[in-house]
């Protein structure tokens, strides 16, 4: 009963969803404005169910974790925005935030981003056994990247062999890169629609397994 | 059977199940003779010896290195048991139970429940267990050593020369910067473009859509879009061409109107300024897709701008733009909309062109400095990849191993 | 101040095993998701703030503002506040696992879905091979679907190959330039916000 | 002709996309490296190995993500690995109790039959905790296997819903040392500490293996925070539109295989079904012969597109200098 209910409400907003593609009309704007309500209720409650109350309230409700005020304030100052003459409060708990995160991931970023992958970029060119594609492969990893590289390099003019030629393959390469992306974004949105016609057609009216 | 040691971690049990079946396959096949002793009841196993312990590098002083020797036979012998405990107190606990198969040496505190304390002094003693659970200790061994946090990390050297160096870089490019040294960047094709649609729509009279993106002022791409739009708008100005802003970050619309009031007074002319031309339209991103769309429908704009942070929305305004016959100039950070981009404008930045433009127009030193010194961090990864290549070439004529030399030069351990 | 202390800090905590390096840090793990719950405050109140203001001033479509406001505030009531006698709670079956499940999940998977529509548009109607760099775009790309697909094998067996050579060797040279030069980007940023060179992100906080 | 209203082409769209579910063609996928890593790899593991699913999508991307997370789980649990799942976002956490749903739902086929924490705390008390004599405990209290199950699957022995933690790139370096800080309980309010599976595998250090089905860069997280920090293997389920984006981690060997969008996902299952593991495939598997219709439209789209434009001179522009 439950879940017959539930298919059939889902099916409901399924549809107000693609009355869009006719036309503008109040059923899918009822929907678009639904969703915007639930999802941030829903974050909210989660967030309560599994942050708040654990680790803040619970904590300092037995009595033994006073260090906890301070995050609690801490957090309570983002509320201070709403309150126009102390909202430069509120730059506390964005500051502390931003520059602790950033502090963090800075070297994260300079090992997983830049040396991790430079390290890839060294690959041997050959080595026995490898098919004629797989070297044909690696050479034109290593020269694309290469090429790519000088196409987002600014402090040269794009003249002459190593940055005029450079550039130009880093462009070609780079527009290869983009259609595999596109192929694959197009393939992605079918697989989206997909996904709602095994609802409709299955989950619902049953017609398909 | 089960004797009352083996109940309290009732989870070894577990880990000992699955080795159990391969110890007797093992067993069965190798000898014999073993399992013949184990039904004995006063059978006999060899019992581990000395334990080692040292206190292991780049840690928080919360690990040990413990090896210890095998026994002489290992028959019958499937896992060791390792027990620890402080010096001087009663309880031993056990730490660790380690398959027959595996390495003798391990490092002890990973386990959060038995956690090693810095400086304080453990003992440990180890026992070879049958098959059945039944163990046979070995000697207890205090630890030659106490765990002690170290300052620094030896194994992250690498990554803090990278650090070290792109911070320099950056830094001495924005003294530079800041001392007013003219620095050389080459001309992005896409400012003369954003000219050119300009005198464009200029010549035909009709308005300039721009929209900064979808996203919020934190955005990178929307701090980049939001200069640019300055630079726009002061040309705008100067043409007293029409101009329509379409706002879909509450934040960022006060920020842009800021931004075009600015440029129209910089560019003399602040009688001109629209202040129906910067207008926010809505939070929710399809709704402001129709709206912008029913813009260009209605207005036909000559040129329209997309620079910012765009998501799926792109392909939507690109589309119906390009249907309206405007001149497109795209520019984005969003790989993935990238593509949507190049096939329906009529130019596109791509990437950190849309910086690079940025900073190129809006002349602000500090970003220039900043884009100087990513720039020289390209040179020198393009260096290291250049060299790569070559050695690869005589690696492969000479038959040598260059590469991996250099490879190892900038290559970080996975596990630290 | 806070950021550029907190930022240095945090970047010298990577490099220094020691024990106090890791207690700090140990804190630090254990306050941020205690300040970041509250941050969630913000964009429910600026949420309630647009469509309350939207609600008093009669403007356009301000009916809607109330399916946004009443499930916003209606969500938490139904999971922590309603009993679980009467369809409270956030397991299923609950309401609110109702709500969630079945309005929620199917606005939003079909949300996105509706682009395949807009694709198939468009490919029509704006996709066009205007420029050499287009052509190999639009080139690759069809390649590449029709790779993916098990119809690319009826065709060829060499359809899927290509399609998977330019993904894993162009394809991916592209991609890793990218992610160097967003990777120093994203360095320069996190430099420029510690040592304060970039604050707009503060959004006019107190200004 | 370009100026046809564009509802017809949503219809032909519309069209394409229906009437295959009809017409089963059936198409075989082969499979390749990439997710055959996984698959191998996943294979390789017993009851003594564990592994994070962790569902890091919206209801959005569910379409593509969640086969991924649902193949990745009932081969977990085919061969009694230990499955920690987590969310990066409260809406992911839906999204894993959806999967649960579905891999423990009698109607779906080859489902495992869930035994609630709660129901073996007599067993668990007792020290009954090993996978196999807890199934001989368990029937031995006189329960009995559903027909068409595959198998019984004990909360806390077998899977834990950890769900989201807000985040959670924190949580992932938190786990890095131990799970139960950063989740004392579940997401069903069970304490973690009293899980075996939690007692044997007390920190991501003693995990074998993390997929994380993703629609947003947040899998990159796990690269950064848990396989750069302590060299946990790391698996990618990504959305096909991020999924050329993740090439350069897979060559470099920082993820050990990756799933590409619904395609990605239809392999998978080909490789569940082709070994035995599931009895047939599923909705990934369907799904293809649909999107090998629709892609085949759309190509068509595009070269029409491009001969209409190009024969019809259809709003001719000069094309900007500044542009090549």
């Amino acid at each position: 009963m439950y879940d017959t209910i539930g298919i059939w409400v889902g099916a409901f907003f399924t549809l107000a969803i693609y009355s869009f593609l006719y036309k503008e009309n109040p059923i899918y704007r009822l929907a678009e404005h639904l969703v915007v309500g639930i999802s941030s209720g829903y974050a909210m409650a989660v967030t309560y169910q599994i942050t708040v109350k654990p680790r803040l309230i619970d904590p300092l409700l037995s009595g033994n974790h006073w260090i906890l005020l301070i995050p609690g304030i801490l957090g309570l100052l983002y509320i201070t925005r709403f309150i126009p003459k102390i909202s430069w409060l509120s730059r506390y708990p964005i500051g502390f935030y931003m520059g602790t995160a950033m502090g963090v991931s800075f070297p994260l970023i300079m090992k997983a981003n830049v040396l991790r992958q430079l390290e890839g970029a060294m690959v041997p060119l050959y080595s026995s056994g490898m098919p004629w594609t797989e070297v044909l492969g690696n050479i034109v990893m290593i020269l694309g990247t290469l090429a790519a590289l000088i196409y987002f390099f600014f402090s040269k003019p794009h003249k002459g062999l190593f940055f005029g030629t450079g550039s130009k393959i880093g462009i070609w390469v780079i527009m290869l890169g983009f259609g595999a992306t596109f192929g694959f974004t197009i393939m992605g949105r079918i697989s989206l629609l997909i996904g709602r016609i095994q609802y409709l057609l299955g989950d619902w009216l049953h017609l398909i397994e | 059977m089960r004797k009352n040691w083996i109940v309290v971690p009732a989870l070894m049990i577990l880990l000992l199940l699955p080795a159990l079946s391969v110890a007797q396959g093992v067993d069965e096949i190798l000898t014999p003779a073993a399992e013949e002793q184990l039904e004995e009841p006063d059978s006999w196993l060899d019992a581990p010896g000395a334990v080692t312990v040292q206190d292991k590098d780049n840690d928080a002083g919360d690990q040990l290195l413990v090896s210890f020797e095998q026994p002489l036979y290992t028959d019958g012998i499937f896992a060791y048991n390792v027990y620890r405990r402080i010096v001087g107190e009663e309880n031993w606990n056990l730490v660790k139970v380690i398959p027959a198969d595996d390495p003798r040496e391990f490092i002890d505190g990973y386990d959060p429940e038995y956690p090693i304390e810095p400086g304080v002094l453990y003992e440990y003693r180890i026992a070879s267990v049958t098959v059945d659970g039944e163990e046979y200790f070995g000697p207890v061994c205090e630890a030659g050593a106490v765990s002690a946090g170290e300052i620094y990390h030896t194994g992250k050297t690498r990554v803090l020369i990278a650090s070290i160096l792109f911070i320099v870089l950056i830094f001495y490019y924005f003294g530079k910067a800041q001392r007013g040294i003219k620095m050389y960047m080459r001309p992005i094709a896409g400012i003369e473009a954003i000219d050119e649609a300009i005198g464009r729509a200029t010549e035909m009279g009709k308005p300039i859509l721009y929209v900064p993106g979808i996203s919020s002022i934190a955005d990178v791409a929307t701090i980049a879009s939001l200069t640019i739009l300055g630079r726009v708008a002061k040309k705008i100005a100067q043409y007293q061409t029409p101009l329509i802003v379409p706002n879909r970050d509450p934040i960022v619309f006060t920020v842009a109107e800021e931004v075009v009031k600015q440029a129209y007074l910089e560019a003399g002319r602040p009688d001109a300024f629209d202040p129906d031309s910067v207008f926010f339209l809505t939070t929710s991103q399809f709704a402001y897709v129709a709206g912008v769309n029913g813009i260009m429908m209605r207005e036909k704009p000559a040129t329209n701008f997309y620079l910012g942070m765009f998501y799926a929305e792109s392909l939507l305004l690109a589309e119906t733009g390009s249907l309206s016959g405007a001149i497109q100039i795209a520019g984005t950070d969003a790989v993935t909309q990238l593509p949507f981009f190049i096939t329906t404008c009529d130019y596109t930045l791509i990437g950190e062109e849309l910086y690079a433009a940025s900073a190129y127009l809006g002349r602000e030193p500090k970003q220039i400095g900043a884009l100087k010194g990513q720039d020289a961090c390209k040179a020198i990864i393009m260096g290291f990849i250049t060299l790569a290549l070559v050695f690869g070439i005589i690696d492969v004529v000479a038959n040598t191993h260059i590469l991996d030399w250099l490879r190892d030069l900038v290559a970080s351990p996975i596990m630290e | 101040m806070i950021v550029m202390v907190g930022g240095i800090l945090m970047i010298l905590q990577y490099f220094i095993p020691h024990q106090i390096s890791q207690t700090i840090f140990a804190y630090y793990t254990d306050w941020t998701p205690i300040i970041l719950a509250f941050a969630l405050v913000l964009g429910v109140g600026s949420l309630t703030r647009i469509h309350s203001h939207k609600i008093r001033r009669k403007a356009k479509n301000w009916q809607y503002s109330y399916a946004v406001l009443i499930p916003l505030f209606g969500m938490p009531i139904l999971a922590h506040i309603l009993p679980q006698s009467l369809g409270g709670g956030m397991d299923s079956p609950s309401i609110f696992h109702f709500f969630f499940m079945h309005v929620q999940v199917s606005i939003q998977a079909t949300m996105f879905s509706l682009l395949a529509f807009y694709i198939a548009s468009a490919a029509f109607r704006a996709f066009r091979a205007k420029s050499a760099l287009a052509t190999v775009l639009l080139l690759a790309a069809v390649i590449v679907m029709l790779g993916q697909v098990p119809v690319g094998e009826l065709l060829g067996k060499w359809l899927p190959e290509t399609g998977l050579w330019i993904l894993r060797y162009p394809n991916l040279a592209a991609k890793r330039a990218i992610m160097l030069g967003v990777g120093f980007g994203m360095l320069a940023t996190n430099l420029k916000i510690i040592f304060g060179v970039e604050r707009n992100w503060l959004g006019g906080a107190g200004k | 002709m370009l100026n046809i209203d564009r509802r017809w082409i949503f219809l032909g769209i519309g069209i394409v996309s229906i009437v295959p579910f009809f017409i089963n063609f059936g198409l075989p996928v082969t499979t390749t490296m990439e997710v055959e890593s996984i698959f191998d790899y996943v294979n390789e593991l017993g009851p003594d190995n564990a592994i994070f699913i962790s569902f890091d999508f919206a209801p959005g991307t569910q379409a593509e993500n969640m086969p991924m997370a649902v193949g990745v789980m009932r081969h977990a649990f085919h061969n009694d690995v230990p499955v920690f799942m987590t969310a990066n976002y409260p809406l992911h956490h839906g999204m894993m109790l959806a999967a649960m749903e579905y891999v423990f739902n009698p109607t779906t086929v080859g489902f495992y039959q869930e035994v609630f924490f709660d129901d073996w705390r007599d067993l668990r008390e007792a020290g009954v905790t090993g996978k196999y004599e807890l199934i001989e405990a368990w029937e031995n209290q006189g329960n009995q296997l559903p027909d068409g199950a595959m198998g019984w699957v004990f909360e806390g022995r077998d899977y834990a819903a950890l769900g989201y933690a807000p985040v959670f790139n924190l949580v992932i370096l938190g786990m890095t040392v131990s799970i139960e800080t950063q989740y004392p309980v579940d997401a069903h309010g069970n304490s973690t500490g009293e899980m075996p599976m939690l007692r044997e595998h007390k920190s991501l250090r003693e995990i074998d293996l993390a997929l994380t089905s993703s629609g947003s860069g947040a899998c990159v997280w796990w690269v950064t925070y848990a396989r750069e920090k302590i060299g946990l293997p790391i698996a990618f389920g990504l959305t096909a539109v991020m999924a050329t984006d993740y090439f350069p981690y897979l060559q470099s060997g920082q993820v050990i295989g990756q799933m590409g969008g619904l395609r990605g996902a239809a392999e998978y299952e080909v490789l569940l079904t082709e070994n035995g593991i599931t009895p047939t495939t599923d909705k990934a598997f369907t799904g293809m012969d649909v999107q090998s219709a629709a892609h085949i439209l759309i190509i068509l789209l595009i070269i029409m597109g491009n001969i209409a434009f190009f024969a019809g001179g259809f709003h001719k522009k000069t094309l900007l200098k500044g542009g090549s």
